[in-house]
């Protein structure tokens, strides 16, 4: 094969892969707004809207729910928050008590269709809109009338971090991937990234190590055991920053906080916090949940009313030590969507819904 | 299985007439070791029959096989009314034959009521719903009541009647199945804790219920229940039988003793108490609390003094009172210099409200309580760290080791001292023998060396040998300088240990007994109405008339 | 007087209550329905703040309606804890096994899903029995057995699972939970008939009577011809059919089930249980008391929620409450006797 | 059933326990060391297995130094259950108070770090005072209290954190516990010590003795002047303390804390816990067999891990051999008797 090929294709790859790293690196210059407006939305002053989100007590469902509500009361509807508490039984209940209530919309957030079957079939029998944010469609359950998808941003954020590691380690970097095998969703989006780095990143290894929410406490030892076994791994992936601090542990544990540089998905102002105080995170990429709350409303309206719905997609952003100084690390910059992009994707909406 | 040779062993052994049970080479052996030989004995229908012994000589160990806590080894036959049984015994199946066995505790359920303790394990379903028919259950308690003409309040807590009540309900319970004239009830040492009056009350029930042809088989401490209330008794020494099924017309206590032990007892004269009255004693003065009102009296030097009275009289309250266990709201107790100490030394002058149990211990009172299992050992923790532990407890550096072996040197000393066997100070004291935890117990307190001892009970439930030793190592205690005091209801072990007696009644002193005195003066003392029963007074053998209800239950 | 005697102080407790008997119907109510009373007042105090949701059916549906799992755990609970056996604390995991199994062998496995039912019930409840064959024949603490167990069913049903959640059951395999009468699933009358007939077994028959006696005190329970270990066992035994039999119906209720998820009902089942010694019989676990408990709870925790409180305000309402009313009621019932 | 002279006089115990001694010295050191010679055998099977890991330094500083958490937690869990109380189910929830606490306070408030962590062990162990209080003053249920404890506590964190995990202590104090002595961190140890001083304290000392007491007799130990309220009451401060420190020093050595995390520890603690029952001193909870357990269970775990198992494996294996140990220690100890 001729070399000079190959340095060709190569550094072909070396150029989109900064271009494509300087993108998802830097916030968007307008949130992506869907183009058809929405007809009729003045009519629905008073309903109510559930929310349920799998748990409260992870933080991105709170500033979801609380764009949800803001973005709804525009148009006079409530919502009503019900926590899922990470069991099919509150869930359930949460989503009954909707289709009882006779909500105008039920949208539940990173709940798997299987672990509440049952009561969503119930509640779109019902009449009742049912929007799934934060799951990849799901093909037994194909979107309908009364049912749409709004997708995660955990696919690119994957995808952006395979190529973050792939620049970084100038393509030989020797990765811990810790997967989340809690859902379908989750295992999707890692596939997704490992994907991207089978075809940018020849050279990487990866070593998978499935770890669940309902096994913590043996994330640490895991991750110890994956990086005694294998002590040239030198990237260390989360794709939820939930299990941030037992992985951290195990690379402690392991001695080898010096030599492994870690980086996680799903990212929070805690997390990059924690990027910014530079002890074991390098690089971190999330995604604009803020935005997500108000596509989550969008496409209840659009349901509601009878719409066509687009397809959203949610934006991500890779975070660095390079670039985390750009951003304020607040709860409130957070809430507003600025780290993503400009904050006046609300009037865009609802411009969209007629409110404005 | 064996089933063969039992079923032989039925075959060819017919039981003489008139037995209801029949123990046939009984042993049991735990792990490497044999507590019970070939023990063989009789009890007959219509005798109170005795089973007699050391502490761990093996009773409790043949009431528990009977009772089917224990399977003991194969070869050995039980037969009731003929028939032997099924080894291991099951509660039903004794039950059904009308074999009943009465704890030490009386195996009552305070929280429950009368009617639930009397029929529990007897409750039975009735209807489509399986209900308890609650009136046929009561009218089945009722009856049995009747059978033994008492009366006891079938809905009130177990906890809230007095002793008497207590033990007429663990016999009512355990009489409820034999039908009249036919069964056995099993009595482990159930009467260790009945006052006087109610030991009487209890053998004239028991009186009664065996001249309808009842057996019964009983385990006591108590040689004067033997001697008094038995018609035979089975001896056991070292889980063998040195007598079995003796006549007990003719015995004395000393020749009871003497089979138990297999020696004779040394006995604790009068000779040997020191002349009591030199020095200055210590003051009681002015003690209300629980159930006494404003008593006060003096304790000699080298004398040993005696409380009774009957049961709420509140002579038993006075040790607690006095060693801050219980709340006293007035009084005050005196301690004199000791003479030994030396010039700095003053009278000390201890006011009882407020005073706490580690003060008392601080002042030099010492409380040997009743109830070892409650208040007396920690049974998973060896015999050094008990005897040791009114020193260790109140260590003043608390974070500053101790000597360990100063801990296991003074077990040692005690252990000889009191001859607690095994005389090994690292076994937990739940392995040992009742009577020997009793002197574990007893070593803790004299181990501190008090001024001031206060004893309740302290013999309760020990064997005759256990007993001796116990109450020599109190008159020691008293002669080596040591104020004793013994609030108690046995009148032997009173009349054994005291020098001088103080009889309660309602909350104050009544009378007071000096040495020379005998068991009959203290129960006479006692009970103004009158002198110590013999314990069972045999009845004529006519039916006891039916209006006979005494012992009305009182609050 | 023979074994108050040994404890002193208790004399003076008896005489006292003797004498606070006839005075104290004020305390005898107050200790037994205080708890009850709060409920109402909550219920009131939630009204007031958000009448457009109290005043909806849809919120005592899912009050009265979204409780039956956790009414079957705590009575499973209440099984070895009324025989005085310390908790099992593998009814949770247990539960979860039965809800997975049924799912798994259905869907995964293309078993009948009536058989497979039938065996997810009796995989629990095999469980269970090895739990009373350890504790009450071997004589293992009961902690480390149950701890033990609860962590190997946990493990099982991850495993069987592969840590994904299962769904899939048949519609009418899934209508013997989800019919509703009277506008609540058929569960919640399940979860209401089991308790009251938990009730009634401990009030009103043989068995029940005997198995309070067993917690109370076993010994004199054997002798009296009660069969101890066999009540133990099966106590045991009961607590993981129960168990099983409320995973199944879980799963038939919500299409499907996840491992993880039962692990989440331990505190909310624990609180319920001893919550309900508060309440009908002060100091006694009791199924209806444990059964009120549980609706009061759900009713706070969903008024919160109506009321915004996140879930860290829920966290402290659901331990403040259990920590209040229950020293509440021990002082109550302590004057009060 | 060789039955040899029986010296008169001599009661059946005494011949009983001198046969016995000579014979059970087998029986006593197996029922006192099965469990670590099943960690020797474990951690042989493993070096047969994967001697590419298990001859790795680092796997050793794993094992070893990243236990310490379940150490301190396990060490206050003790405190109370030595005294007799039943377990404390507020420790893990404390202990994650006090690490978010450390670090909110210093990183969101910009207090002093020192003092911070000061306050943070404060609060935890104010929130033991107050369980120790209630349990033994007021009279309640020990698991009302101390999960109702724990559930706020839970709360609080969630609170104050935001639900966020924390981070951001500044470095030098992490120097605390990161500090490598050896290979492994300063909070190994400390956590070994703690247990050391732990064991002595009950082992030789005056309180330790009282505590034993307390909690084998508590009537037995008032009668001998012990401060029982007061040693019941220290405990549950103790607890409260340990944990704290454990969460601060928990803080410093990840430089953050996450509020929910604290829950994962729970399960770890109890086996380990009750496991080192079965070590050193069978059937008695001691903190050296304590100590072994938590080690033990890291070196299984992590050889699991090695040889590739899944969660679900882990799991089966923690609950088995929990089961399985203390099962074994128990007839062991029993027959040894
Ligand atoms: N469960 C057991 N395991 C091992 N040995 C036992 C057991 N129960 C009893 N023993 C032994 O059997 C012996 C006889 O005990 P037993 O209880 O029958 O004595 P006892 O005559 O009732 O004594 P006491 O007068 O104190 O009541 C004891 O000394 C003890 O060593
Ligand atoms: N597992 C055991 N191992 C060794 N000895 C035991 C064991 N269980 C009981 N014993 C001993 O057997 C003897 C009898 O115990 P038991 O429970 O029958 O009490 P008891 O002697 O009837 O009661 P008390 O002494 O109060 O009259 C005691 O010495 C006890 O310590
Ligand atoms: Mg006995
Ligand atoms: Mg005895």
């Amino acid at each position: 094969e001729p070399p000079a090929a190959t340095t060709g294709s190569e550094s072909n790859v070396d150029s989109s892969l900064d271009a494509a790293l300087e993108a998802v690196s830097s916030p968007l210059d307008a949130y992506p707004i869907p183009s058809e407006p929405i007809d009729g939305v003045a009519d629905l002053a008073g309903q109510t809207v559930y929310y349920v989100p799998i748990t409260l007590q992870s933080p991105q469902f709170s500033i979801v729910s609380a764009q949800l509500t803001e973005a709804l009361g525009n148009v006079g509807i409530d919502v009503q928050v019900c926590d899922g508490k990470g069991n099919p039984s509150d869930i359930g209940s949460c989503i009954g008590q909707g289709t009882q209530a006779g909500a105008a919309a039920i949208v539940t957030d990173a709940v798997p269709y299987g672990l509440a079957a049952n009561a969503l079939d119930a509640a779109q029998a019902a009449g009742i809109p049912v929007i799934i944010a934060n799951q990849i469609a799901d093909e037994n359950h194909p979107t309908s009338e009364t049912l749409g998808f709004v997708p995660a941003g955990g696919s690119d954020q994957e995808v952006a971090i395979a190529q973050w590691i792939t620049k970084d380690s100038d393509g030989t970097a020797n990765i811990l991937m810790n997967r989340t095998a809690d859902g379908p969703s989750q295992k999707a989006y890692v596939q997704a990234g490992l994907d991207e780095l089978e075809q940018i990143c020849p050279d990487c290894t990866v070593t998978i190590n499935d770890v669940s929410s309902s096994n913590f406490p043996q994330v640490t030892p895991s991750v110890s055991a994956a990086l005694l076994n294998d002590p040239t791994i030198g990237y260390v992936v989360n794709d939820f920053a939930q299990f941030l601090q037992p992985t951290q542990g195990g690379v402690q544990a392991a001695g080898m906080i010096d030599s492994v540089k870690g980086v996680t998905g799903s990212v929070g102002v805690g997390g990059l916090q924690a990027l910014a105080s530079g002890t074991y995170l390098y690089a971190a990429t999330g995604q604009a949940n803020a935005y997500q709350g108000w596509v989550e409303a969008d496409l209840a309206l659009r349901l509601i009313t009878g719409t066509p719905a687009p397809e959203y997609t949610i934006p991500v952003r890779l975070f660095t030590r390079d670039n985390i100084d750009s951003i304020e690390l607040t709860e409130e910059a957070e809430a507003s969507g600025e780290w993503f992009g400009p904050t006046t994707f609300r009037d865009d909406f609802l411009a969209l819904w007629g409110v404005a | 299985m064996t089933l063969g040779t039992i079923d032989g062993v039925r075959a060819e052994t017919p039981a003489p007439r008139g037995t209801r049970l029949a123990v046939d080479s009984l042993s049991k052996t735990f792990g490497r070791s044999r507590v019970l030989k070939d023990i063989s004995f009789d009890v007959r229908a219509g005798e109170v029959h005795a089973l007699v012994g050391q502490n761990g000589s093996g009773k409790s160990t043949v009431a528990k096989i009977l009772s089917g806590l224990y399977t003991p080894d194969p070869g050995g036959v039980v037969s009731f009314d003929g028939r032997p049984f099924d080894l291991p015994v099951t509660p039903l199946d004794a039950r059904t034959r009308g074999m009943a066995i009465v704890h030490q505790s009386l195996g009552l359920v305070d929280e429950f009521t009368v009617l639930d303790n009397l029929r529990v394990g007897r409750l039975e379903a009735t209807g489509p719903f399986r209900r308890v028919d609650w009136k046929r259950e009561r009218a089945a308690a009722k009856a049995v009541f009747d059978r033994i003409h008492r009366d006891v309040p079938l809905d009130a807590r177990v906890g809230s009647l007095n002793e008497e009540e207590r033990a007429v309900v663990a016999i009512a319970r355990a009489l409820q199945d034999a039908t009249p004239g036919n069964g056995l009830i099993i009595f482990d040492e159930s009467t260790r804790a009945l006052g006087r009056r109610a030991l009487e009350s209890f053998f004239t029930l028991l009186d009664e219920i065996v001249a309808t042809g009842t057996a019964v088989l009983l385990i006591t401490h108590r040689l004067e229940e033997v001697v008094d209330a038995a018609d035979r008794v089975t001896i056991l020494r070292d889980g063998a039988v040195v007598e079995s099924g003796r006549e007990v017309a003719g015995m004395t206590e000393a020749t009871l003793t003497t089979l138990i032990l297999g020696r004779d007892l040394i006995e604790l004269g009068e000779h040997d108490r020191p002349a009591a009255g030199n020095g200055a004693p210590v003051r009681v003065e002015g003690v209300t609390g629980l159930g006494v009102h404003d008593i006060g009296f003096e304790i000699r030097p080298g004398e040993v003094l005696g409380l009774t009275g009957l049961a709420g009289s509140g002579y038993d309250d006075v040790p607690y009172l006095l060693a801050g266990v219980s709340p006293a709201s007035a009084g005050s107790v005196t301690i004199p210099a000791a003479e030994s100490t030396g010039a700095q030394a003053s009278a000390r002058d201890i006011r009882l409200p407020g005073l706490s149990p580690s003060d008392a211990i601080a002042a030099g009172i010492s409380l040997i309580p009743e109830g070892r299992e409650h208040a007396g050992i920690a049974g998973t923790l060896s015999v050094a760290e008990n005897v040791a532990f009114p020193q260790t407890s109140r260590a003043r550096r608390q974070l500053m080791p101790f000597s360990i072996r100063g801990e296991r040197a003074l077990a040692e000393r005690w252990i000889e001292r009191l001859d607690v066997r095994p005389p090994r100070p690292d076994v937990p004291v739940a392995t040992l023998s009742g009577g020997n935890q009793q002197k574990v117990f007893v070593a803790k307190w004299l181990a501190t060396d008090p001024d001031l001892l206060l004893l309740h009970e302290p013999t309760q439930a020990v064997d005759i040998g256990a007993r001796h030793v116990i109450a020599d190592a109190i008159r020691r205690a008293a002669a080596d300088g040591t104020f004793v005091l013994v609030a108690g209801s046995d009148e032997n072990e009173l009349s054994l240990v005291c020098d001088r007696v103080l009889v309660f009644a309602d909350g104050a002193v009544r009378q007071e007994l000096t040495a020379p005195m005998s068991p009959d003066d203290i129960v006479g003392a006692i009970y103004a109405d009158g002198s110590r029963a013999k314990l069972r007074q045999r009845a004529p053998l006519s039916e006891p008339s039916a209006g006979s209800h005494e012992d009305a239950p009182h609050d | 007087m023979t074994d108050t005697k040994t404890i002193p102080n208790e004399t003076v407790a008896v005489a006292a209550a003797r004498e606070a008997e006839p005075h104290s119907w004020f305390g005898w109510a107050s200790s037994r329905f205080a708890v009850i009373a709060v409920w109402i007042l909550l219920i009131g105090l939630f009204m007031v703040l958000r009448p457009q949701n109290m005043f909806h059916p849809g919120t005592w549906g899912s009050i009265f309606g979204g409780q039956s799992d956790l009414v079957f755990l705590s009575a499973a609970l209440l099984c070895t804890i009324i025989v005085g056996e310390f908790v099992d604390m593998s009814v949770a995991s247990n539960f979860g096994l039965a809800a997975i199994l049924v799912v798994v062998l259905n869907v995964t496995h293309g078993w009948n899903v009536w058989i497979a039912a039938l065996v997810a019930i009796a995989v629990s409840t095999l469980a269970g029995i090895i739990n009373g064959l350890l504790v009450v024949r071997v004589g293992v603490n009961t902690i480390v057995v149950t701890l033990g167990m609860g962590t190997v069913l946990l493990g099982i049903a991850s495993w069987v699972s592969n840590l994904q959640p299962v769904s899939g059951l048949p519609p009418e395999f899934s209508s013997v939970a989800t019919t509703r009468i009277g506008g609540l699933p058929i569960t919640f009358y399940l979860a209401v008939a089991l308790m009251l007939v938990f009730a009634y077994l401990l009030q009103f028959t043989p068995l029940g009577r005997n198995m309070r006696f067993v917690g109370e005190n076993r010994e004199v329970s054997r002798l009296a011809g009660v069969r101890v270990n066999r009540i133990r066992v099966g106590a045991f035994t009961f607590a993981g059919l129960i168990a099983g039999i409320g995973g199944v119906l879980s799963a038939a209720y919500f299409g499907g089930a996840e491992a993880m998820t039962s692990q989440t009902y331990l505190l909310p089942m624990f609180a319920a249980t001893f919550l309900g010694t508060a309440i009908f019989q002060p100091g006694r676990f009791n199924p209806l008391g444990t059964l009120v408990a549980v609706y009061f709870l759900a009713t706070g925790v969903l008024g919160l929620k109506f009321l915004g409180a996140s879930p860290a305000i829920s966290n402290i309402f659901y331990g403040g409450v259990l920590v209040i009313a229950v020293t509440i009621s021990t002082i109550l019932h302590r004057r009060a006797r």
